[in-house]
């Protein structure tokens, strides 16, 4: 017997250094397994979303009906997660999640088929919304890009935070050069700014904070922008910044010191939350089909999944009614490490055992 | 007389279709010679297999002795051959000078060199319009523009396509004094040009060239008095 | 006397300084060839320009037919029948000589927004192509795309084209200029022919064509129309030999 | 350069008649042989080529004919598409209303671009064309209620009084296949026709066709117009195919797409575009297939076709038929 | 609004314009002059980028990488010309569009392979890396002032070379017409070559100076190129002094609009359709101003090239 996975990750463009850790991360998970989940050997197609939601739904259904895989995992974006969704639920194809959590997913539309080891969108910003509240900042200034997960973290940060939010800037996505932003921010002497700008906008604005001298005066929090995909460009400059998420490499727990080590001899750089998802995808992907018994069984397996039945790398886990993890969130910073590579560190927990703010719109149980 | 260019049985086609069919002509050292023949005959085609501007099928061209057959066109000009294209092609983004100046070479040390000034002094007109991008000439402004540009390489061997179509009358009579006296001078030219009358006095041997053949060469003196080829190839 | 049916008034246009044509007065009258002549540079092609649309004028009125036609824009004043030809040959390279002259007559005939017939097929069409072909000696060149044709034979297909509108006034800018002896002499021929059919202002550097065809010359200098009269009154002018024929006039 | 479809006055079925015979049979007997091997993937990808062709032809119909390059023209992909889909959030799905929709919303936007679009030429309408485009780009991105960025998921497809035909793979992929056939030959017929033949005659010098009484504007906008319809309804097919709207059909990277399929395909040519963009889509996934990296493979591929075949894949099929 | 905020930003917005200007000259060289449709500017500047992060790897020097990625761009930009660009100059703008997307394709990827997915970034050199207080809680990098001190040398030398050399004036003559200056002596392949490898260099150099502030990814010249192609445009297609003058233009609104368009949207509309409506207009204001520019200008401000 022998199971398919059908991988689906952005491996092309700016953004593919994240779709290229998550995609390493689950070829650990697997290889660690001896390259079988669960005992059955695995063959894991991955295919690069282009992310194009049109194109990745061309073929996602390509590896539902022609190469007829058992179960589908990955996916980067949001944009692409919604194209692809409703195929592959419709197909009854168990989906499990290693990054894009959309809130339509975790609410009103979730699926008995699909999981994610990720989190839901808001809630990393929701971590840094919270922190801010409890440092005491009163004056805010948040940036994001002026897109849907953009505007969507900027509502999940302003959950927590009670604060005034001085301006709310919205860039264009891909923006190369903040200037006109940092003149508005220093000019306004917010407490702090929270920003969420992944890839390379972050590498830019990262950079340009501290060229214009904001490093050290204006608290930097923000989710999604320093983190080890960005920080070999960012180095330096980046130390000290602030972050929330859900997974460092420096979390204590076996499981997580033994897939750090591993990740790095393997594949020679730092794993961010993204590998780690990726990771724990195909970890819980191994677990829930020992306990089933194999992949025959639907109904079983996805009993099975639902208990999360595998040691996460962020120790506490586990599946709420709307397949999203219940879990623990930080707020980290950046560091650079005596061998000189630049990770994440955590510095507090903010939240424990979180739970998402759209579950109750979610009729599964 | 030395032999200066010589042209041996050229071919040259467009695409599939054959224009040339063996043309052998050839032009020594300080003489006048003109091509002429009916539209569509081959003239320009001529012309430009001997520039390299199209690449011939068969044949040779030798200039000076040495053989140019197959070399780009640049080569071609530098060896000497200095052209006045039909339709004028003078560069429409260049302003005149640009335009004189931007090929100008005097590569054999021509001694009364054409200079820009003294292709100003022979087109007032051009100096007047100096400043002007090529493209706002009118018609006869860029004929004189492309001789002028011509002149400015200094060639040994002067090639006029055409060269007086669109000139006013007093402009071509010019024209063709300047060539008599550049001819005294000792310049090599090679003429096409539809005003017989006027290079009957002007050339010493005339080729007549029919569907990309050579049907007839001779001096003007001949040419004056065999009507019939006058009749049958120039319908003059 | 009849009216002229083209008329311009103290039309003038500068490119900065330089004063290209300089308050013209012109008229041509029905049925007749009237030649303008003049140096290099001395306005004609502008002239033609502005008569037939494609340049703006600074200042004068253009009457065409009875009409005020000024502002009008250049396809309009076509449609009007005033036709012209370029001296920089304008020709559609990638169509056959058949379709460039097809083109003109279907435009004649008027709007083009017809999506459903097959024009290659439009027997009318060709046929009436077919005929300026043959009147102008291209008629063996039909199928071949203009753009290939020789230098002289460009020069033929730009005429027939602006023959095939059938206009009422025919501006010609150098028709002859590039043609072979022969092909001039037919271009006479053609151009004596359609005389008395067509009003033509005809512009052109080869005497023997102008003073051949023409019933009246003007002289255009540095923008400025010097003189007007018959031919004869013409070449008897000393200004004029002076300032443009030459000899050549006497010859 | 060929010279044009049609333009040939013979009454004989052309090389290109043929041609076109033989890809429509292929797109009509695919699914039949698509049933017989058992794989029902290959239905659902050719869809998706039916429609991208139907985009390519339309784009070829001004860019190959009249030279106008568009390189907004997936915009009327993604209006087209989004008509449908935010019809549909509003819980409008028959096609009696979503048809007309799609055709008015982009002719309209057509014919407002479009006139301003035309007033420049050569790359300045490239990039005018291209700033209408982003426009609508960022317009889409910025429409929160309607999923913004994320898109928007249709949870049906459009329907026939109430019937819901293209629920059917089959009976869709022949929907699919009969727009494409009528945008083909209607294109087709336009090129051939006077209409076409001004456009064609503008391509080459507008100098001359207003010397003969013909001013162009008219009849490019006019064009502009019937290709941006044309491409309104490939978006509303997109849409219903992948049941998905998302500003990514939009993106200039499509509009650039849609050109390279053009041109591969070979300028000039209506059926080149249909052969391109199929050529562009099936090799995208059967080199996706050998290696990740395999644009190091498509990208060599496109310089070749430029450099060995003038006028594109069918260029350097129908070598010596028509291209001399 | 203050003052000298709004002074603030107007500098920032002629920064960002030279910065543009920088990365477009490659471009206005090899599409404005010469006339080739040249997708692959975005690639070039990013191998410049790429270039130089290696060369620093090297060297351990940015003075070193600079000269180093210099000519290596230089000799990218000659082999490209060899195998690919030599064969377009003559053919449709549209076969340039379709192999120079093919060199993009190529090269983005090939990127990829060799240095990776993961952003990468190049440290700014010692000498330049202090800063000046512009305002009070902000700094201005001495090394934008660099940046602003080499986008107005490459700006001058460009127009020398353009409008003021023998070599410009070729340029300029083989872009209408190759055949011509062929056969009045100019070897123009050659030409075309050394101009075609210095834009190459321009688009690497500029590539290697945006490095210490912008992110080294693959694809990082995309947007770029669609920029550098909005400036020439708007400036005139073969125009230096109008390439210059747009990139300004379109560094200053694009500044300004991202500065004050979602504040402007505030005065009439609520806070939340502000926040909306303020940065789609933001990001679409270059578009908005390229189309105005050309509906009032077809050919842009400075247009060079007629016919
Ligand atoms: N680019 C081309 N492609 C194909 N055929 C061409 C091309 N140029 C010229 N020809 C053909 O080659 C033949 C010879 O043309 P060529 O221009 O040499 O004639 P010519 O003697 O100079 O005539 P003219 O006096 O009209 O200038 C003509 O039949 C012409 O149609
Ligand atoms: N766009 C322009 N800008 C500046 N000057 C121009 C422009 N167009 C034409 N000219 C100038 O206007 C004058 C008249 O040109 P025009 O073409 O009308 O002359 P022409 O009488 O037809 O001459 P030819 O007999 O040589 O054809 C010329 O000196 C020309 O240089
Ligand atoms: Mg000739
Ligand atoms: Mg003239």
């Amino acid at each position: 017997e022998s199971l398919k996975i059908g991988f689906l990750a952005t491996l092309s463009g700016p953004p593919a250094v994240l779709g290229i850790q998550m995609r390493d991360g689950f070829l650990l998970g697997v290889k660690e397994a001896g390259g079988k989940l669960g005992g059955l050997d695995t063959e894991v197609l991955v295919v690069d979303d282009e992310l194009k939601p049109d194109g990745a739904l061309t073929k996602v259904r390509g590896l539902l009906e022609r190469d007829k895989v058992d179960m589908m995992a990955g996916v980067v974006f949001s944009n692409v997660m919604m194209a692809v969704y409703k195929p592959i639920v419709r197909s009854e194809t168990i989906f499990v999640g290693a990054n894009a959590g959309p809130s339509p997913i975790a609410g009103k539309a979730c699926s008995p088929y699909f999981f994610t080891t990720s989190y839901q969108n808001d809630q990393n910003h929701e971590a840094m919304g919270k922190h801010a509240e409890d440092a005491g900042y009163k004056r805010m200034i948040v940036m994001a890009p002026n897109y849907q997960a953009g505007k969507d973290s900027i509502a999940g940060f302003k959950r927590h935070f009670k604060g005034e939010i001085v301006d709310e800037i919205y860039t264009k996505l891909g923006q190369l050069d903040f200037s006109s932003e940092l003149t508005k921010i220093a000019a306004a002497k917010p407490d702090a700014v929270f920003v969420f700008m992944p890839g390379g906008m972050g590498v830019n604005l990262v950079k340009q904070y501290a060229q214009a001298g904001l490093a050290g005066n204006v608290p930097f929090l923000s989710a999604f922008t320093v983190d080890e995909t960005t920080l070999p460009a960012t180095k330096d400059t980046a130390v000290g910044l602030l972050a929330g998420a859900q997974w460092a490499p420096d979390l204590d727990n076996a499981a997580n010191k033994a897939f750090v080590a591993s990740f790095e001899e393997e594949y020679g750089y730092a794993p961010s939350l993204y590998a780690a998802q990726g990771y724990d995808a195909a970890r819980l992907i191994d677990g829930a089909l020992k306990k089933a018994g194999g992949k025959e069984d639907k109904a079983a397996l996805m009993a099975a999944l639902k208990e999360a039945p595998f040691e996460s790398v962020r120790g506490d886990f586990s599946f709420n009614t709307n397949h999203f993890p219940i879990q623990d969130v930080y707020v980290v910073k950046a560091v650079k490490r005596e061998d000189g590579k630049f990770v994440t560190q955590t510095v507090e927990k903010v939240f424990d055992d979180k739970v998402d703010a759209y579950v109750g719109e979610c009729r599964m149980n | 007389m030395s032999v200066l260019l010589e042209v041996e049985g050229l071919e040259a086609s467009y695409g599939a279709a054959r224009v040339l069919f063996g043309m052998s002509f050839a032009i020594d050292a300080g003489e006048v010679v003109t091509l002429m023949g009916r539209n569509g005959m081959g003239k320009t085609t001529t012309i430009r297999a001997v520039m390299g501007m199209i690449a011939a099928d068969a044949g040779e061209v030798r200039f000076e002795g040495q053989s140019l057959t197959g070399a780009p066109s640049y080569r071609i000009a530098q060896a000497g051959l200095g052209l006045v294209p039909e339709g004028r092609q003078i560069f429409p983004t260049l302003t005149v000078e640009e335009n004189l100046v931007a090929t100008g070479a005097n590569r054999f040390g021509a001694a009364p060199c054409w200079t820009l000034e003294r292709v100003y002094g022979f087109f007032p007109r051009l100096r007047e319009r100096r400043a002007n991008m090529g493209n706002q000439l009118s018609g006869g402004e860029q004929q004189m523009l492309a001789i002028g540009r011509a002149l400015m390489t200094n060639p040994k061997l002067l090639i006029l396509d055409e060269a007086t179509e669109g000139l006013a009358p007093l402009i071509r009579r010019e024209i063709w004094e300047c060539l008599a006296r550049l001819k005294r001078e000792g310049q090599s030219i090679l003429v096409v040009d539809k005003n017989v009358d006027a290079l009957e006095s002007l050339a010493d041997r005339h080729v007549v060239v029919e569907k990309g053949r050579v049907v007839w060469t001779g001096s003007s003196a001949e040419l004056k008095a065999d009507a019939s080829v006058r009749e049958r190839y120039l319908s003059v | 006397m009849t009216e002229p049916i083209l008329r311009l008034q103290d039309v003038h246009k500068a490119y900065g300084a330089l004063k290209v044509t300089d308050h013209v007065n012109l008229d041509v009258r029905p049925g007749e060839i009237h030649a303008v002549i003049g140096p290099n540079g001395a306005g004609k092609t502008t002239l033609i320009g502005q008569i037939s649309g494609a340049l703006a004028v600074d200042g004068g009125t253009i009457t065409f037919d009875g009409q005020d036609v000024t502002a009008k824009p250049m396809h309009l004043r076509a449609r009007a029948g005033l036709s012209r030809s370029f001296q920089i040959t304008e020709i559609l390279p990638e169509f056959t000589a058949r379709e460039n002259v097809a083109l003109a007559l279907q435009a004649r005939q008027g709007h083009s927004f017809r999506f459903i017939r097959n024009v290659a097929r439009d027997r009318a069409l060709n046929e009436g192509a077919e005929r300026w072909l043959g009147e102008l000696g291209l008629a063996h060149r039909a199928d071949t795309p203009a753009g290939i044709l020789s230098h002289g034979e460009k020069r033929a297909l730009e005429l027939a084209i602006s023959l095939a509108t059938e206009p009422k006034l025919l501006l010609l800018d150098e028709p002859m200029a590039g043609t072979g002896r022969e092909e001039t002499d037919r271009l006479v021929e053609v151009l004596t022919g359609l005389k008395g059919r067509y009003a033509m202002l005809l512009v052109e550097h080869d005497m023997g064509a102008v003073f051949a065809l023409a019933d009246r010359i003007s002289v255009l200098v540095y923008g400025r129309i010097i003189a007007t009269g018959t031919p004869e009154e013409i070449r008897e002018s000393a200004e004029v030999r002076e300032a443009y024929l030459g000899e050549e006039g006497a010859a | 350069m060929t010279l044009m479809t049609g333009s040939t006055s013979s009454h004989r079925p052309s090389r290109t008649d043929l041609a076109a015979v033989v890809v429509f049979a292929a797109f009509a007997l695919l699914p039949a042989a698509a049933a017989a091997m058992g794989d029902t993937f290959i239905v659902f990808f050719t869809i998706r080529v039916m429609v991208f062709a139907i985009a390519a032809v339309s784009l070829s119909l001004i860019l190959g004919q009249g030279a106008m390059v568009s390189f907004g023209h997936a915009a009327y992909l993604g209006l087209g598409a989004y008509a449908v889909g935010i019809l549909a959030e509003h819980g409008i799905w028959d096609v009696t209303v979503s048809l007309p929709v799609v055709l008015l919303t982009c002719g309209l936007f057509a014919a407002i671009t479009g006139a301003i679009s035309l007033k420049t030429r050569g790359v300045y309408f490239i990039m005018i064309t291209l700033a209408f485009g982003q426009m609508a780009y960022y317009t889409a991105t910025s429409l929160s209620a309607y999923g913004g960025d994320d898109g928007l998921t249709m949870w049906g497809r459009t329907e026939v009084f109430g019937f819901a035909p293209l629920g059917d793979r089959t009976t869709f992929y022949y929907v699919v296949l009969a727009c494409l056939l009528g945008v083909y030959l209607l294109a087709r017929m336009i090129v051939a026709s006077r209409f076409g033949r001004v456009l064609k005659g503008a391509k080459q010098s507008e100098m001359r066709l207003r010397a003969v009484g013909i001013d162009p504007y008219p009849y490019r906008l006019a064009a502009y117009v019937i290709a941006g319809m044309m491409a309104g309804l490939a978006g509303a097919l997109l849409a219903n195919a992948a049941e998905f709207v998302s500003p990514a059909y939009m993106s200039w990277h499509r509009s650039g797409e849609l050109i390279v399929m053009v041109v591969l395909g070979g300028l000039g040519s209506l059926l080149g575009a249909i052969v391109g963009a199929a050529s562009f889509l099936v090799l995208e996934e059967l080199l996706s297939h050998i290696t990740e990296h395999w644009r190091l493979l498509f990208g060599p591929f496109l310089i070749l076709v430029v450099l060995f075949g003038r006028g594109g894949i069918t260029g350097l099929l129908g070598k010596g038929g028509r291209n001399d | 609004m203050s003052a000298t905020l709004l002074a603030v930003q107007t500098l920032n917005g002629l920064q960002l314009g030279i910065l543009l200007f920088l990365i477009a000259a490659g471009l206005t060289l090899v599409f404005g002059v010469m006339d080739c449709i040249n997708l692959a500017h975005g690639v070039q500047y990013m191998l410049g980028a790429y270039l130089a992060v290696a060369a620093y790897a090297l060297t351990g020097s940015f003075w070193g990488a600079l000269v180093l990625a210099l000519i290596g761009a230089l000799g990218l930009g000659l082999l490209l010309e060899l195998l690919v660009f030599r064969h377009l100059y003559d053919r449709d703008h549209l076969d340039q569009v379709l192999a120079t997307f093919g060199v993009i394709m190529f090269l983005n990827e090939g990127v990829k392979v060799v240095w990776g997915a993961a952003p990468l970034s190049l440290p700014m050199p010692d000498l330049l890396s202090g800063s000046i207080v512009l305002m009070d809680g902000l700094l201005y990098p001495v090394y934008r002032i660099a940046l602003i001190g080499a986008g107005l040398g490459v700006a001058l030398l460009l127009y020398v070379l353009v409008s003021r050399t023998r070599a410009g004036m070729l340029v300029r003559a083989g872009a209408t017409n190759p055949a011509m200056v062929g056969a009045l002596g100019v070897n123009i392949r050659r030409l075309f070559m050394l101009v075609f490898g210095f834009g190459t260099m321009l688009a690497g150099f500029a590539g290697i100076l945006a490095a210490p502030i912008l992110v080294v990814e693959p694809g990082m010249g995309d947007n770029l190129l669609i920029l550098a192609f909005v400036v020439i445009v708007i400036g005139g297609i073969g125009s230096i002094r109008g390439a210059f003058l747009a990139a300004l233009i379109v560094g200053l609104v694009d500044t300004l609009g991202r500065g004050f368009a979602t504040d402007i949207a505030k005065m009439v509309l609520s806070p939340s359709a502000a926040n909306d409506v303020g940065p789609a207009i933001a990001s679409m204001l270059i578009y908005v101003l390229m189309a105005g520019v050309l509906f009032f200008r077809p050919t842009g401000l400075f247009p060079a090239r007629s016919g």
